[in-house]
C-alpha cells in the first residue's frame, strides 16, 4: 500500500512486561509507531492491548522493558505527563465526566488559553471546544451536559477530546484509540476514519479494534498480540481478515463467521406477542410477534426507540400497551425482577454500569439473577453455586484465574461472557434480549457468542437482538424489525441463504 | 476537733480497710470547656492536694452513655473499696444507674444537681453519702426579683429556658413564674428554649427582639451562658438598659455585673462543689464521718447559694476555695434545707 | 457442547493457588482490625494493668453493647450504600416509650417497642425508596421527628422505671459473672452472621451497594432489600433503647442521641466501606470494640481529660488508616 | 437532551457560532429539580408572612440575614467539599479552635497579645491548616473523609479546650466590637462579610480550576484522573478552602458573642449539611453549588425564625422542621422519580 510514512519511530516499545497478581498481561511486547503512521493493534480479549496502551499514558507501570518517545527513553508517571508529551488516548470504557458540559469535558485538564491567570474564560473555552467538535463534524452543543447525551454522542465527544491533544504540543502527537468504533454507527465511524486520515498528516495513531475490516482499511501496519506477546506484524495489503484471525487466536476458525448454515427455521408457536406498545416520547404503538426459536433483529439508528422498546419489555422503563403476551399469558413487566420471574433475560449494552457488579466474583455474578436455583430454602448452597459457575466458565471458556476472582478484574470480553452466562444458567429462560452482546468482543469470542445464540434458538429460545453492525444483525436474525422515529417501518425476512442486503435494511432506517 | 472521736467509734471495718494514701479520688463533670465545671474540677484538685492525693478528672462531653461507661470502667479497674466519686450526673435519669453501680461496688459517692425525685440516699444506700443540689425555684425567683427591681417593677421580659429535659431548667422557670405571679406589673412577652447554649441564646434573642422590639426591658436566662448570649444580641441591636439575669456566676458574667452590663446571677460555688464531695468521701474512708449517722437532711440537701449583683460582684470575680469548708467537721455547714 | 471444543487456546487458567504477595496482603488486611484492637488494649494495659482484670474486660464488653446493637442495624443500611442517621434518636424515643409503657405492657413492652422501631424504619425506608429521596436526608428528618415525638411523649423529662421487668438486660450470669447484655449482643451478632453467611441477603446488599443499576437489571429485589435494611436498623434501634432503659432505669428523650457518631465511626473503623458494597458483621464487632476501648480506655490509661479529645481524634484516624482495605474502596470519598 | 443545570450553566456570553445548536427544552421535572428549593423558600416566606405579622418586617429580614451569616459562610466552604463527593464533619472542631485562637490573639481579657486584624487572619489561616490536614489525611492515607474530619473535629475541640484553660477570653478590641454591632445600610457588617464570602465562593466555583475540578472529581473521580487532573491536590485544596471558611465562621461567632468559646460551632455541622442538601447540593458529589447551598441556608434560617415567630412550641420545633424539610424535598423530587433511578 502506498502511504507516506517516514522511517523514524516516534514511539518504540521494547520487551514490555506486566504481571497482575495471577495473570501475565504483557509478556514482552515490542512494537513501534512511526511518524504519520496509523498502526493497528489487534488481539483477542485479554491479549493485553488495553494494558499496553494504558502504560503508554502512564496509567500503569511496566514491570520491565522500555518505552522510547522520539528517541528518548521515557517513564510516564501519569496521564497529565503523557498529555504534555503529546500522547492522548480514547479509553475503551468511556471517560467523560457526566455532570460537566461538553466544552468542559473536552478541555478538562488541558484548558490552555481558556484559563488566564487562574480564571476560566467561558467564551474561549466554548470556542476551543467547538473547534474540536467541528473537526468531527458533530452538531453536539458545547453546553450540553454530558450525561444527557447518547452513548454514541459521548464517544464522539471523547474523540473530539483526544483530538485536542494535537493542539497541546509542539511535537506531533501520538493518538491512542482503544476500540473507538465499537459503539459508533456506520456514519459516525466514517467521520472517525476521515479524522484519522486528517490526523495522519500531522500525527501518529494507534488504533485498536476487534473489527478487522476496519483495521485493514485504516492501518499502515498491523501488530497482532497474543497472550501478551507481539506475534506478528503485517501490512494490510499482504493479509486478509482470515489470516489475521488465525494469527490472533493461533488456529483456524472453521465455518463462516456467522455460522449462517446452522440457522434453523423458527417454530410456528408465537412466544412473545406485542401489540400497541408505547413508551412515552420514544416509541409509538409497536406491534410484533416473536416465535419460538427465532432471532428477531431490531434495526434502527440512535433515537429510533429500539433500545427503549427492549428495556420496557424487561421492565426497566415504564410503558403502555394494548397487550403483551408471553406464551399466551399477559406479560406484566413492572420491574426487571418481574420480567426475570417471567423467564426473560437481558444483556445490557452498558456492561460496566448495568451488566455486572465488578467487585463481586465471577461466580456470584453468574448466579445473581437466579439465586433461587442455588438456594435450598433460604440457604445458599455454595458448593452448588461453585459447580454451576465452573460449568459455565468452562462451557463459555471464560478466561479467569478462578470462579472467585472479581469480575471487574477480567478483560471486557470475558466479562461479557460472564454476563451472558448468568442468563443461560436458568433452564427455563424463554426470551433473551441482547443489547449489543458482542460489543468489544474479539472475533473468536464473537463467533462463540454467535454459536451460542444458534444453539439456544435451536433449543427453542427466542431472542431479541440489537447488534453492533448491520451485517451481524442480518446474519444472526430470522427476521429484522426496522424502526424509525419510534415506529416500525418494516419487518424484513432474513432466512438462511436468502439474507437481505444491508442497504435494503438501511434505507428503511433513515 | 471531733475527728479522732468518730474514728474510734465509727463503722471501723470500712475505715480500717483503706490507708489514706490508697484512697482514689474521682471527680466527674461534663467537660472542661465551660468555666463552671472547670472551676469545679479545680476545686477538687485543691482539696486532693490538701490531703496529699491527686484527683482523677473525668469528663464525658455531656454524653449520658459515656458517663456510665466511664464510671463503670473506673469502678472495675480501680479499688472501689477505697474510692470516692464526686459526680455531676448528666441528667436526672443518669443518677439511678450511677448510684446503683457505686453501691454495688462499695465506692463512696456524692452526687450533685440531678436526681429523680423518688431516689434518696437513705433508701438503703450505704455508700451514697449525699446528694447536693440547689433550690432552682429559689434561684429562678431570686434573679427574677433582682431583675424586676432593676426594671422598676414593671415592663416586659423574655425568658430563655435551658435544656427542657432537665429539672434545673424546669425548677428555675417555676421560680420565674412564682415571681411573675407576685409582680403583676411585669409581663412575660415570650419564652423560648435556648438549651443553656450561648450561640442559640444569641440567635433566639435576636429573633425575639424583632418580634417584641422595645417592649423588652428584661431578659431572664436560666444560666449565665444564655444571659451572655442575650446580652450580646441586645448590644448588637443597640438596646441598652435592659436588665439581664442568669445563674451560675461564671467569671464573665460576674465581670459583666461588675461592669454594670448585667444585673444579677446566682452562685452555687463550683470550686466548693468540686471539693466537698471528695471531702465527704475522704472523711468517710478515713473513719471521720459515719454515713449511717447522717440525718436525711444531710444526705440530700439544698446548699446555700448567693445572689451576686452589683454590690458583691467585685468580691466574687475569681472563684476560689476555702479549705476550711472541707474539714470533716464543716462538711455540712452549707446545708440550706432538705430537698423538697 | 460444541462451543467448548474449539477453545483450546483459552485454557491457560488453572494455575494452582499460591500464597502470593497480594493474598498475603489481603490476609493482613483482614486481621488488621484485630491487631489494632489488640495494640490499643495492650497500650492501655501498660498504662494501667488493672485494665486486663476479668471484671474490667467484662465491663468494656458490657459498655459496648448498646453501640453494638445500633451498629449492627446501621451497618446493613451502609452496606447497601445508604446511611441511617436516625438510629440514635430512634433509640432515645424507644427508651421513652419503654419507660411509658412498662406499667401497662409489662414484659410485652420489648417486642412492642422493637416493632415500633421497625415501623419507624419502614416509614423511612419507604420514603427513601418510593419517593427516591437520599437516605441521608430522610433519616436526618427522621432524627428530628423521633426526637420531637420523644420530647412530647415524655413531656421533655426523664421517666423513671421501677420494677424488675428489664432486669434481664443488665445483670451478670453464670460462674464467670458474664454480663447478660454481652450474651444478648453476642446472640444478635450470631444471628446476623448466620443470615449474612448462609442466605442470599448479603449478596443483595453488596450488589446494591457496589452497583445498584446492575443489581436492578439482575433482578435483585432492590427496593425490598433496602427497605428491609431500614426496618432491621429501626428494630435494632428499638432494642438498643430497651437495653439502655435496662441499664439506666429510665427513659429520656435524648438518652442515646450522642451515640450517632460513635456508631458510624465504629462501622467505618471496622473496615466497612462508608460508600457501601463492602463490609460485614465481624468487622463491625471489632470496630465497635475499638471505639468502645477508645471511649472508656483513655481515662483508664490516665490521659488528662483536657487532652482526651486530641488523643481520641488522633487514635481514631490512626485506627482507620490501619484497618480499611483500600483495594475494596473504588476510590476514597 | 436536557438543558444545562442551574449553577452549572456557564454564563451566556460569547457563544461561538456552532452548527445548529440544539434547542433547549425545559421540562417540568428539570425545572422542579433546579428551582424546587427556591420555590420552597418562597412558599415558606409567604406562609410565615401570612401567619406572623412580624415576619415580613424590615427588622426581621435584617435579623434573618444576620442570623444566616455564619451558616452561610460555613455552607460556602462545605459546598466545595460536598461537590467532591466527600463530607466534612470537622466544622465544630475547626470553629472551636478558631474562636479561641482569635479571642486570644486580639486584645482580650486573658493575655496581652493584641494582633488586631492580623489575629483574625491568623485564625482563618489556622482553620485552613485544619482543612489542609483533613485533606492530606484523606488523600494521602486514603481514609474516607467521614473519618478524617471526625477525628480532626475531636482534635480541634481538644486544642480549643486546652486553649480555653478555664476562663473565657473576652474580647476587649473596640474595632472588633464595632464589627459585631456596627451597621451599614441597616445590615450588620458581618452580614456583608457573609455576602462577600458567598460572592467569592461563586466566583471560585465558576471561574477557577478549584471549582471546576471539584465538580469533575465529584462527578467521576476515576475519570477525572483519566483526564490528567491532579485529583489529590485539588481535593486537598477544597478541604483547605473549606477549613478557612470554618475558621472565618469561628471568628464571626466570636465577634458576635464577644468572647471565645469552645462551643462556637456546636450544631453547625448538621445545620450546614442539612442546608446544603436541602438546597440541592447532593452528598454524592458533583451536583449543586454555592448558590444552591445558600438557598438551603435561607430555608433553614427562615424555618427556625418563622417557627419562633408564629409561636410553635419549642418541644416540637425541630420535629416540624424535619417534617417540612423532608416534605419539601419529596414534593420537589416526586416528578423526577424513574424506575431505575439510583438514589443512595
Ligand atoms: N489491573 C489488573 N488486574 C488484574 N489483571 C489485569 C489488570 N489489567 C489487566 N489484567 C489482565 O491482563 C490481561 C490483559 O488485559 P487487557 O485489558 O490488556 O486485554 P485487551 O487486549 O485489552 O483485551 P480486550 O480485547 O478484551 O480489550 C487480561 O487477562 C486481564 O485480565
Ligand atoms: N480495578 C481493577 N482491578 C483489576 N483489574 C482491573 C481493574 N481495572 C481495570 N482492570 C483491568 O484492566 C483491563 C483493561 O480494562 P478494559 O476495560 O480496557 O478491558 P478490555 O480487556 O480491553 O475489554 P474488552 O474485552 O471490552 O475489549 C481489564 O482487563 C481489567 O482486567
Ligand atoms: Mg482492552
Ligand atoms: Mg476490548
Amino acid at each position: 500500500m502506498e502511504r507516506p510514512s517516514s522511517t523514524a519511530p516516534v514511539l518504540a516499545v521494547r520487551e514490555l512486561r506486566k504481571r497482575f497478581a495471577e495473570t501475565t498481561a504483557l509478556d514482552g511486547v515490542t512494537f513501534e509507531v512511526r511518524q504519520h503512521e496509523v498502526v493497528g493493534l489487534i488481539g483477542e480479549n485479554g491479549a493485553g492491548k488495553s494494558t499496553l496502551l494504558k502504560m503508554l499514558v502512564g496509567l500503569a507501570q511496566p514491570d520491565s522493558g522500555s518505552i522510547e518517545l522520539r528517541g528518548e527513553r521515557v517513564r510516564m508517571r501519569g496521564i497529565a505527563q503523557a498529555g504534555a508529551a503529546g500522547i492522548g488516548m480514547v479509553f475503551q470504557e468511556q471517560s467523560l465526566i457526566p455532570n460537566l458540559t461538553v466544552a468542559e469535558n473536552i478541555l478538562l485538564g488541558a484548558e490552555g488559553p481558556a484559563v488566564v491567570g487562574g480564571l476560566y474564560r467561558w467564551g474561549e473555552l466554548r470556542r476551543r471546544a467547538q473547534v474540536q467538535l467541528d473537526k468531527i463534524g458533530s452538531d453536539i452543543s458545547t453546553d450540553a451536559v454530558t450525561e444527557s447525551l447518547s452513548f454514541a454522542d459521548r464517544q464522539l465527544v471523547e474523540i473530539a477530546k483526544v483530538l485536542a491533544t494535537e493542539e497541546r504540543t509542539n511535537a506531533e502527537p501520538v493518538v491512542l484509540l482503544d476500540e473507538p468504533t465499537s459503539v459508533l454507527d456506520r456514519d459516525e465511524t466514517e467521520v472517525l476514519f476521515a479524522q484519522i486520515e486528517r490526523l495522519r498528516t500531522r500525527a501518529s495513531v494507534v488504533f485498536v479494534s476487534h473489527r478487522l475490516d476496519e483495521v485493514l482499511r485504516v492501518s499502515d501496519r498491523v501488530y497482532v498480540l497474543r497472550n501478551g506477546q507481539t506475534v506478528a506484524e503485517c501490512v494490510p495489503g499482504d493479509v486478509d481478515e482470515a489470516t489475521l484471525r488465525r494469527l490472533m487466536i493461533g488456529r483456524d476458525l472453521e465455518g463462516s463467521h456467522y455460522d449462517e448454515e446452522r440457522q434453523l427455521p423458527p417454530r410456528d408457536e408465537v412466544r412473545l406477542s406485542v401489540r400497541g406498545l408505547t413508551v412515552k416520547g420514544v416509541c409509538d404503538r409497536v406491534d410484533f410477534d416473536l416465535h419460538e426459536g427465532e432471532v428477531l433483529g431490531i434495526a434502527g439508528v440512535q433515537g429510533s426507540g429500539r433500545e427503549e422498546l427492549c428495556r420496557s419489555l424487561f421492565g426497566a422503563l415504564a410503558s403502555r400497551s394494548e397487550s403483551v403476551t408471553l406464551e399466551g399469558r399477559p406479560l406484566r413487566s413492572r420491574s426487571p425482577r418481574a420480567a426475570i420471574a417471567s423467564d426473560i433475560g437481558f444483556v445490557p449494552a452498558e456492561r460496566r454500569r448495568e451488566g455486572m457488579v465488578g467487585s463481586m466474583s465471577v461466580a456470584e455474578n453468574i448466579t445473581l439473577p437466579h439465586l433461587a436455583e442455588v438456594c435450598a430454602g433460604p440457604m445458599l448452597q455454595r458448593g452448588r453455586e461453585r459447580a454451576l459457575a465452573d460449568e459455565w466458565i468452562d462451557r463459555l471458556s471464560i478466561r479467569t484465574p478462578s470462579a472467585s476472582a472479581p469480575l471487574g478484574s477480567l478483560s471486557g470480553g470475558n466479562q461479557q461472557k460472564a454476563v451472558l452466562a448468568r442468563w443461560l444458567v436458568s433452564d427455563s429462560l424463554r426470551l433473551l434480549i441482547l443489547d449489543h452482546p458482542t460489543r468489544g468482543l474479539d472475533v473468536g469470542a464473537k463467533t462463540e457468542v454467535y454459536q451460542l445464540i444458534r444453539e439456544l434458538t435451536a433449543s427453542g429460545m427466542s431472542v431479541l437482538l440489537m447488534a453492533d453492525s448491520l451485517e451481524e444483525l442480518i446474519a444472526m436474525s430470522h427476521r429484522v424489525l426496522v424502526m424509525k422515529d419510534g415506529r416500525v417501518t418494516e419487518v424484513i425476512d432474513a432466512p438462511a441463504g436468502a439474507k437481505p442486503a444491508p442497504l435494503r435494511v438501511l434505507e428503511r432506517m433513515v | 476537733g471531733c475527728a479522732t472521736e468518730s474514728a474510734a467509734e465509727g463503722d471501723g471495718g470500712q475505715a480500717a480497710a483503706c490507708a489514706p494514701e490508697d484512697i482514689q479520688l474521682i471527680g466527674q463533670v461534663r467537660n472542661e470547656t465551660n468555666p463552671y465545671e472547670k472551676a469545679w474540677l479545680d476545686g477538687g484538685d485543691e482539696f486532693a492536694e490538701s490531703v496529699g492525693l491527686t484527683q482523677t478528672r473525668l469528663t464525658y462531653d455531656g454524653e449520658s452513655p459515656k458517663q456510665q461507661e466511664q464510671l463503670r470502667q473506673a469502678l472495675s479497674t480501680g479499688n472501689p473499696e477505697c474510692m470516692v466519686l464526686n459526680v455531676l450526673p448528666n441528667g436526672d435519669s443518669d443518677t439511678t444507674p450511677i448510684v446503683k453501680e457505686a453501691d454495688a461496688a462499695g465506692a463512696y459517692l456524692v452526687t450533685h444537681w440531678n436526681k429523680p425525685a423518688d431516689l434518696d440516699p437513705w433508701d438503703g444506700y450505704d455508700t451514697w453519702i449525699s446528694h447536693i443540689t440547689f433550690n432552682g425555684v429559689d434561684s429562678g425567683r431570686q434573679i427574677a426579683e433582682a431583675m424586676f427591681e432593676a426594671m422598676g417593677g414593671e415592663g416586659g421580659i423574655i425568658a430563655l429556658q435551658g435544656i427542657l429535659d432537665t429539672s434545673a431548667a424546669k425548677d428555675r422557670f417555676i421560680g420565674l413564674e412564682d415571681a411573675l405571679a407576685e409582680n403583676p406589673g411585669v409581663t412575660l412577652l415570650d419564652e423560648q428554649a435556648a438549651d443553656f447554649d450561648r450561640t442559640t441564646a444569641f440567635n433566639v434573642t435576636k429573633t425575639l427582639i424583632t418580634k417584641h422590639g422595645d417592649a423588652i426591658t428584661g431578659v431572664w436566662a436560666a444560666n449565665d451562658d444564655m444571659a451572655l448570649g442575650a446580652l450580646q444580641a441586645l448590644e448588637a441591636a443597640g438596646m441598652s438598659g435592659v436588665a439581664v439575669v442568669g445563674i451560675d456566676a461564671v467569671p464573665e458574667a460576674v465581670q459583666a455585673i461588675a461592669d454594670g452590663k448585667m444585673t444579677a446571677t446566682v452562685s452555687s460555688d463550683g470550686p466548693w462543689q468540686g471539693g466537698i464531695g471528695l471531702a465527704m468521701g475522704y472523711c468517710a474512708l478515713t473513719g471521720e464521718l459515719a454515713v449511717s449517722d447522717l440525718s436525711d437532711e444531710e444526705r440530700a440537701f439544698f446548699a446555700k447559694q448567693t445572689l451576686i449583683d452589683a454590690s458583691n460582684a467585685e468580691a466574687n470575680l475569681t472563684p476560689s476555695v476555702n479549705l476550711e469548708d472541707f474539714e470533716c467537721g464543716n462538711l455540712f455547714n452549707r446545708v440550706d434545707g432538705p430537698v423538697s | 457442547m460444541s462451543v467448548t471444543d474449539k477453545t483450546g487456546t483459552f485454557a491457560r487458567l488453572g494455575e494452582p493457588p499460591r500464597l502470593t504477595q497480594t493474598t498475603r496482603r489481603q490476609l493482613l488486611l483482614t486481621v488488621m482490625p484485630v491487631i489494632v484492637l489488640a495494640a490499643l488494649v495492650a497500650a492501655i494495659a501498660i498504662a494501667n494493668p488493672n485494665f486486663l482484670r476479668p471484671l474490667s474486660i467484662w465491663t468494656v464488653l458490657d459498655s459496648a453493647v448498646p453501640l453494638m446493637i445500633l451498629a449492627s442495624g446501621a451497618m446493613l443500611v451502609i452496606l447497601c450504600g445508604g446511611i441511617d442517621l436516625s438510629v440514635a434518636a430512634l433509640a432515645s424515643m424507644a427508651s421513652v416509650l419503654v419507660a411509658l409503657w412498662i406499667p401497662v405492657l409489662g414484659p410485652w413492652v420489648v417486642p412492642v417497642v422493637v416493632l415500633v422501631g421497625a415501623l419507624a424504619g419502614l416509614l423511612q425506608g419507604a420514603i427513601h425508596v418510593v419517593a427516591q429521596i437520599p437516605s441521608f436526608l430522610v433519616t436526618l428528618g427522621g432524627l428530628a421527628v423521633w426526637s420531637g415525638i420523644a420530647l412530647v411523649a415524655s413531656g421533655a423529662s426523664t421517666i423513671g422505671v421501677s420494677g424488675s421487668t428489664l432486669d434481664w438486660t443488665f445483670t451478670r450470669v453464670g460462674p464467670w459473672r458474664i454480663p447478660s447484655a454481652v450474651l444478648i449482643a453476642a446472640a444478635i451478632v450470631v444471628v446476623f452472621a448466620l443470615v449474612l453467611t448462609f442466605t442470599p441477603v448479603r449478596r443483595w446488599l453488596i450488589s446494591i451497594g457496589s452497583s445498584e443499576p446492575a443489581a436492578l437489571m439482575a433482578g435483585v429485589p432492590v427496593a425490598q432489600t433496602k427497605i428491609a435494611a431500614f426496618v432491621v436498623s429501626g428494630a435494632c434501634a428499638g432494642f438498643a433503647g430497651v437495653m439502655l432503659v435496662g441499664r439506666t432505669y429510665s427513659g429520656a428523650p435524648s438518652l442515646a442521641d450522642s451515640l450517632l457518631l460513635p456508631v458510624v465511626a465504629a462501622i467505618v473503623v471496622g473496615g466497612t466501606a462508608i460508600t457501601g458494597g463492602f463490609g460485614g458483621i465481624g468487622r463491625t464487632v471489632i470496630g465497635v470494640l475499638i471505639i468502645t476501648v477508645l471511649r472508656v480506655g483513655l481515662s483508664v490509661a490516665g490521659v488528662d481529660s483536657s487532652y482526651e479529645q486530641i488523643f481520641y481524634g488522633v487514635l481514631v484516624i490512626a485506627a482507620v488508616a490501619l484497618t480499611i482495605d483500600r483495594s475494596k474502596l473504588p476510590f476514597v470519598k | 437532551m436536557t438543558p444545562a443545570r442551574l449553577g452549572q450553566a456557564p454564563p451566556e456570553t460569547g457563544r461561538a457560532a456552532g452548527p445548529r445548536p440544539r434547542p433547549r427544552r425545559f421540562d417540568r421535572a428539570t425545572l422542579l429539580a433546579d428551582f424546587g428549593p427556591l420555590a420552597a423558600l418562597v412558599l415558606l416566606c409567604i406562609l410565615f408572612a401570612v401567619l406572623s405579622p412580624q415576619f415580613a418586617t424590615w427588622g426581621n429580614v435584617r435579623n434573618l440575614l444576620d442570623s444566616a451569616a455564619v451558616l452561610a459562610v460555613i455552607a460556602v466552604g462545605l459546598t466545595f467539599v460536598l461537590l467532591l463527593g466527600a463530607i466534612d464533619l470537622s466544622i465544630e472542631g475547626v470553629m472551636a479552635t478558631a474562636a479561641l485562637s482569635v479571642a486570644l490573639l486580639v486584645a482580650n481579657s486573658r493575655n496581652d497579645i493584641d494582633l488586631g486584624l492580623l489575629g483574625v487572619v491568623a485564625a482563618v489561616a489556622l482553620g485552613a491548616c485544619f482543612g489542609l490536614a483533613s485533606g492530606m489525611l484523606s488523600t494521602g492515607l486514603k481514609i474516607p473523609s467521614f473519618m478524617t474530619t471526625l477525628g480532626i473535629s475531636a482534635i480541634g475541640i481538644g486544642i480549643a479546650t486546652v486553649l480555653f484553660g478555664g476562663v473565657q477570653p473576652t474580647l476587649r478590641s473596640p474595632e472588633l466590637a464595632e464589627w459585631a454591632a456596627g451597621q451599614w445600610l441597616g445590615l450588620t457588617r458581618l452580614t456583608y462579610v457573609a455576602i462577600a464570602v458567598v460572592v467569592i465562593g461563586l466566583l471560585v466555583q465558576r471561574y477557577t480550576r478549584l471549582g471546576r475540578y471539584a465538580r469533575a472529581i465529584g462527578g467521576a473521580e476515576e475519570l477525572a484522573l483519566l483526564s490528567g487532573i491532579p485529583v489529590r491536590r485539588y481535593k486537598t485544596l477544597a478541604f483547605t478552602f473549606a477549613g478557612a471558611a470554618y475558621g472565618l465562621a469561628g471568628v464571626m461567632v466570636t465577634v458576635q458573642l464577644g468572647s471565645g468559646i469552645v462551643q462556637a460551632g456546636v450544631g453547625q455541622n448538621f445545620a450546614a449539611i442539612t442546608a446544603a442538601v436541602v438546597g440541592g447540593t447532593l452528598l454524592s458529589g458533583g451536583r449543586g453549588g454555592v448558590l444552591q447551598s445558600i438557598v438551603g441556608v435561607l430555608i433553614v434560617t427562615v424555618l427556625a425564625n418563622g417557627l419562633v415567630l408564629i409561636g410553635v412550641s419549642p418541644y416540637v420545633q425541630r420535629a416540624v422542621q424535619g417534617v417540612i424539610v423532608v416534605a419539601a424535598v419529596v414534593i420537589t423530587a416526586w416528578p423526577l422519580r424513574r424506575r431505575l433511578r439510583v438514589v443512595k
